[in-house]
């Protein structure tokens, strides 16, 4: 018996619950070099602005032990180009795609959503709330609960089809914000987006990325983004999207045990672009073996003793 | 381009030290060798370890029908676990990436310079210009003679080294100078470290076709991070190295002010 | 010409930027096995809290990729027994000792502190305020600011020599806390401690530690608290003391150059017990290469355009 | 205990695969291999890498004045990554540690139970008993008798295998409540998987003087980071398994309830 894969954020319904992060593979369509994405739960696009952005100047990426450093800045073709060019392609290519959006004000998060509303194959939109908000003297957006109240529901009542936010690990509670994302009506939150970092070049002195710290991404995160979607999945009732280090097939189960109902595949593209196709191999095999008939199943499945974690008491 | 890339795990033939920690590693490669033209890339990765994590950026520097060979200098971690790798063991190729240098036409006079790893093309340059025929010289640069490597693909290589211990006293951008005063290439090829390719900008950029392969950071060399801008011409815009490079037509592109 | 490597703490002088973190040294005196732990800028204690504490029940550690979790609970002898019966042989050994307290009552630390100010060759105190607060409902002292003010307010009075706070990174901005650590008097403030993570074995579907989140230490944690040393260094005048994933002697000097004052080094001796001996002589080759004739001039001396730094507009 | 315990770098003399899986890997040890006893152990580290980031704990499986050897299971990504290092290349050793079994007195009738990569102890275990003239006898358990691995150095050596196709039919726990039928020994060691320490705590703790070497999850293996307790019997208080085992007398621990 083949194990059913099926998952659902609010009402979309993912074939399997492995999707790509934002940023992580280009639009989507540079993936089909390596593999077919029409196998995938989801393609999710590289952040959308208004205008085309150009982004930020070199070095953007740096390694560091176990992840790397970015500072891209947004670069990207704008929603409009996206809609004209891309859209058709990923649609021939059979993806079920979901479209990511950033912006410096609120208004215009409404008005990304208002333009990509009217094309049905757009099937859900991803808020990346992790840009400064140019209003408030440039504190990120996804740090301040009132903020993120104010986007989502604005956006909630322009788009009809699944809308998940994307929170930012930065801050000391994310479950507070899970828990406003789902008061507005979000159908489903990404945790989470990349951890603020920093590296060095002893020998010039100079920050190893332009713009001095930038994000955090690769298997160094995971045990924390783990623990934040763990935290989360105690706090709401929508469903949870897991981004952050995931490698290898067991991430990939980790993150649902601990409550995630899918996952983002991102930096690991960048060394094996066909990932996503050799974790549905095996998460299929462990399903399997371990007589599991549903991936849906393993979400929050953990076996644990509430009481004994001191990260929840806080809470 | 569905179709034109691919992933293939690829067994280590040889590892020869060719000059002072610089090596050459030949590769079994079915998939990608067939079709790499010069410049083109690879990202190379390692399985089994998150550390190093990235896959590394290299040009081919030579490939047949099912093998290729990567030419490299162990700088950091990443080299020097190829250098290490013993024949029999595997890594992980990514490519044929990028856009290569343009195709080289019959009695088409080019000039390459080369310098540092740049020197990686000599082999695979010197075989597309046989194939068709171009008249194709090397000009390569090293601070001394003891880091030039020999290769007898190339039948028309001139060195420099700036302390004049082979070849040519002076950088391989003097050197072009001083060949220039008796007639100019009808195209001119550059490939090392970036300072090099600012000079040959700045010197050559206006009164030869010059072409330019440039090195930046890269974390996935397939147009998938944008973490790899170079900046165009003119323009508050940046091409990307990895999908739109790395070779460049050196009047499109800038070089970032602080290099 | 042999570089000069003193820096200071406040009023205490240590001979070199390099100390041992607590926790990760045993109570100093296990680490003499393997080299003269009086070469050090100092030893940090084990945290003590005012009786013996058993700590938590295994599983306590769990490797991740470039770092490990841990759930001590703060396993310890108890404050009397270490200077009845710790202190004697460190100060045999002629180590600088600094000593790390843990309380789960404000009124417990100023009680630790009174009992260790008696003893001058107790150098310097660093407040651990990572610990549940029980009359608080179990937030971290550390995450709460008022909180910290008070405490460190309090320890103050009672403890003349060296006082450093140790800042716990899961929080969002953590120069508010470091810059209320200054106005209470702080000497110092050290930069960080663990981040929460959490990691699932996928077969029984069991956390990896008893307490199912616990503190990510390593290699994985550079990068971020790199970045938290960088952002406190633009907030305070009082000297940093990082801490995490210190690994090789390069990471020394990077924390420095972002504004470190001393680093502490922690997971690192669990592989390489005598790993500060090596980072010792690799700074004074690093320093002599460079022609820098005090180790003081890398503290932080980035060659970085602060304009450029998303992270520092926030604040 | 100043000046017992030392980092040093060993290279590898060889490695044989003695079993599934199953290896043993002699190493060069001048610093460690003189002052081991049985049933202490090494942590092992990798030098070059971040990941796996901690050391890995070994028993001693033997030692003479300059060589010692490990006896592992390739289970995870160390075991594995040591199996397949060639002679000549290095680990780093941090050792002895630990409290190993109590010494033999000539004459001491002493039985070992062992199994899974406990089977490590009984080259470095009969090599001491030998020393001191004492009588010990080995029972050798697995699931079936392809996992046993043949030890010339133990004289008196019997096995036990769940599918009997060797020796005993049943577990080396049921093995020795058949021997103790016929004879009690001096003292009873065991090193194995913990279900069976607890079956052998359980069975014989109050009828012979036991000693059991308990495997726990290990950062550091000195006592730094108190990663490893074992509870002390009776007590609401741990030992750690590092510094004040891996060896206990069986009535001083109390094993976790959930194992
Ligand atoms: C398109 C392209 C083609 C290349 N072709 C070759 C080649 O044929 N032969 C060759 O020897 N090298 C080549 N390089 C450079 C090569 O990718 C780097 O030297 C390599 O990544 C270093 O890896 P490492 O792990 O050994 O060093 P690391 O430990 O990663 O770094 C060592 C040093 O190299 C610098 N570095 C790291 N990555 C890069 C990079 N991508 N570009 C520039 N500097 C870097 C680091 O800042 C550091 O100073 C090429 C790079 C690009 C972008
Ligand atoms: C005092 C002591 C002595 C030991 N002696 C031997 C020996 O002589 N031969 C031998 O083969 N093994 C021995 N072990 C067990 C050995 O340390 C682990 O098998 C080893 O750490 C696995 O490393 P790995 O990287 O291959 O596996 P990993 O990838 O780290 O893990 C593989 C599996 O082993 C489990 N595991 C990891 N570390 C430990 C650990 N410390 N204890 C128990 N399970 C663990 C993991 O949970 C996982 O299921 C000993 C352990 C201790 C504490
Ligand atoms: C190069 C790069 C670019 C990214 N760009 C975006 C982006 O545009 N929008 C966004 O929401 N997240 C972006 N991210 C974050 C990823 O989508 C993902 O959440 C994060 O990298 C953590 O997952 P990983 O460890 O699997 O990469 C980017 C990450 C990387 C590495
Ligand atoms: C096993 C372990 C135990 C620790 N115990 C303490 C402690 O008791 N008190 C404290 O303030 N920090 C404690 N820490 C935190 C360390 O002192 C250090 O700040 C942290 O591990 C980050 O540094 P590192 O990455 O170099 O280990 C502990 C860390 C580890 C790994
Ligand atoms: S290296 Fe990723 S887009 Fe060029
Ligand atoms: S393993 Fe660290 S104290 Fe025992």
């Amino acid at each position: 018996m083949t194990p059913d894969l099926r998952v659902r954020i609010g009402e979309l319904e993912l074939k399997n619950p492995i999707m790509t992060a934002s940023g992580t593979c280009g639009y989507g369509d540079e993936l089909s070099d390596y593999f077919d994405i029409s196998i995938l739960g989801a393609v999710v696009s590289k952040s959308l602005t208004l205008k085309p952005k150009i982004g930020n100047e070199p070095p953007r990426v740096a390694e560091v032990a176990c992840g790397m450093l970015n500072s891209i800045g947004l670069a990207n073709i704008g929603v409009q180009a996206f809609i004209n060019e891309k859209m058709p392609k990923l649609n021939k290519l059979g993806a079920l795609i979901i479209v990511n959006i950033a912006a410096k004000r609120v208004e215009d998060y409404v008005a990304l959503s208002e333009a990509l509303a009217g094309n049905a194959s757009i099937r859900g939109l991803e808020l990346n709330l992790s840009c400064p908000n140019v209003k408030e003297g440039g504190i990120e957006f996804g740090t301040d609960v009132r903020t993120l109240s104010t986007i989502v529901k604005r956006v909630r009542k322009v788009f009809p089809r699944a809308l998940v936010v994307k929170l930012t690990p930065n801050v000391t509670r994310i479950s507070e914000f899970a828990k406003a994302a789902e008061a507005e009506g979000a159908d489903g939150v990404t945790v989470a987006n990349t951890y603020v970092g920093m590296a060095v070049d002893v020998y010039s002195r100079e920050p190893r990325i332009h713009t001095v710290t930038g994000g955090l991404s690769g298997p160094a995160i995971k045990p924390l983004t783990m623990a934040k979607v763990f935290e989360v999945s105690k706090a709401v009732r929508i469903p949870i999207i897991a981004s952050g280090g995931i490698f290898v097939w067991q991430d990939v189960v980790e993150y649902m045990i601990a409550g995630a109902t899918a996952v983002e595949i991102g930096t690991a593209l960048f060394t094996k672009p066909d990932a996503p196709a050799g974790f549905l191999k095996s998460m299929g095999e462990y399903l399997s073996h371990e007589n599991v008939s549903a991936v849906s199943e393993l979400i929050g499945s953990l076996r644990a003793k509430l009481e004994n974690v001191p990260h929840l008491k806080r809470g | 381009m569905p179709g034109n890339c691919f992933l293939e795990s690829a067994i280590i033939v040889q590892t020869r030290e060719v000059a002072e920690s610089t090596y050459i590693t030949g590769l079994k490669s079915r998939l990608i060798a067939p079709l790499v033209t010069p410049g083109q890339f690879l990202m190379v990765s390692f399985p089994e370890t998150s550390d190093p994590l990235l896959p590394r950026a290299f040009s081919v520097c030579d490939a047949t029908a099912d093998t290729l060979s990567l030419f490299y200098v162990a700088v950091g971690r990443g080299t020097r676990r190829i250098s290490k790798l013993k024949p029999g063991e595997s890594l992980v190729l990514n490519g044929p990436l990028g856009k290569g240098f343009p195709e080289m036409r019959s009695a088409q006079k080019i000039w390459a310079a080369v310098g540092g790893s740049g020197a990686a093309l000599i082999p695979i340059l010197a075989r597309a210009a046989s194939k068709t025929s171009a008249d194709i010289h090397f000009y390569y640069g090293a601070r001394t003679g003891k880091q030039l490597v020999g290769f007898d693909e190339a039948a028309n290589l001139e060195y420099a080294t700036d302390d004049g211990s082979k070849g040519f006293r002076g950088n391989v951008v003097q050197l072009l100078i001083e060949k220039m005063k008796n007639g100019m290439p009808d195209l001119l090829f550059g490939c090392g470290p970036t300072p090099m390719l600012i000079s040959m900008q700045k010197e050559f950029g206006a009164r030869v076709p010059t072409y330019l392969s440039v090195e930046t950071p890269m974390a996935c060399g397939m147009g998938l991070c944008q973490g790899c801008p170079v900046r165009k011409a003119g323009k508050k815009d940046y091409y990307l190295a990895c999908k739109d490079g790395p070779v460049f037509r050196s009047n499109e592109i800038e070089f970032e002010a602080d290099l």
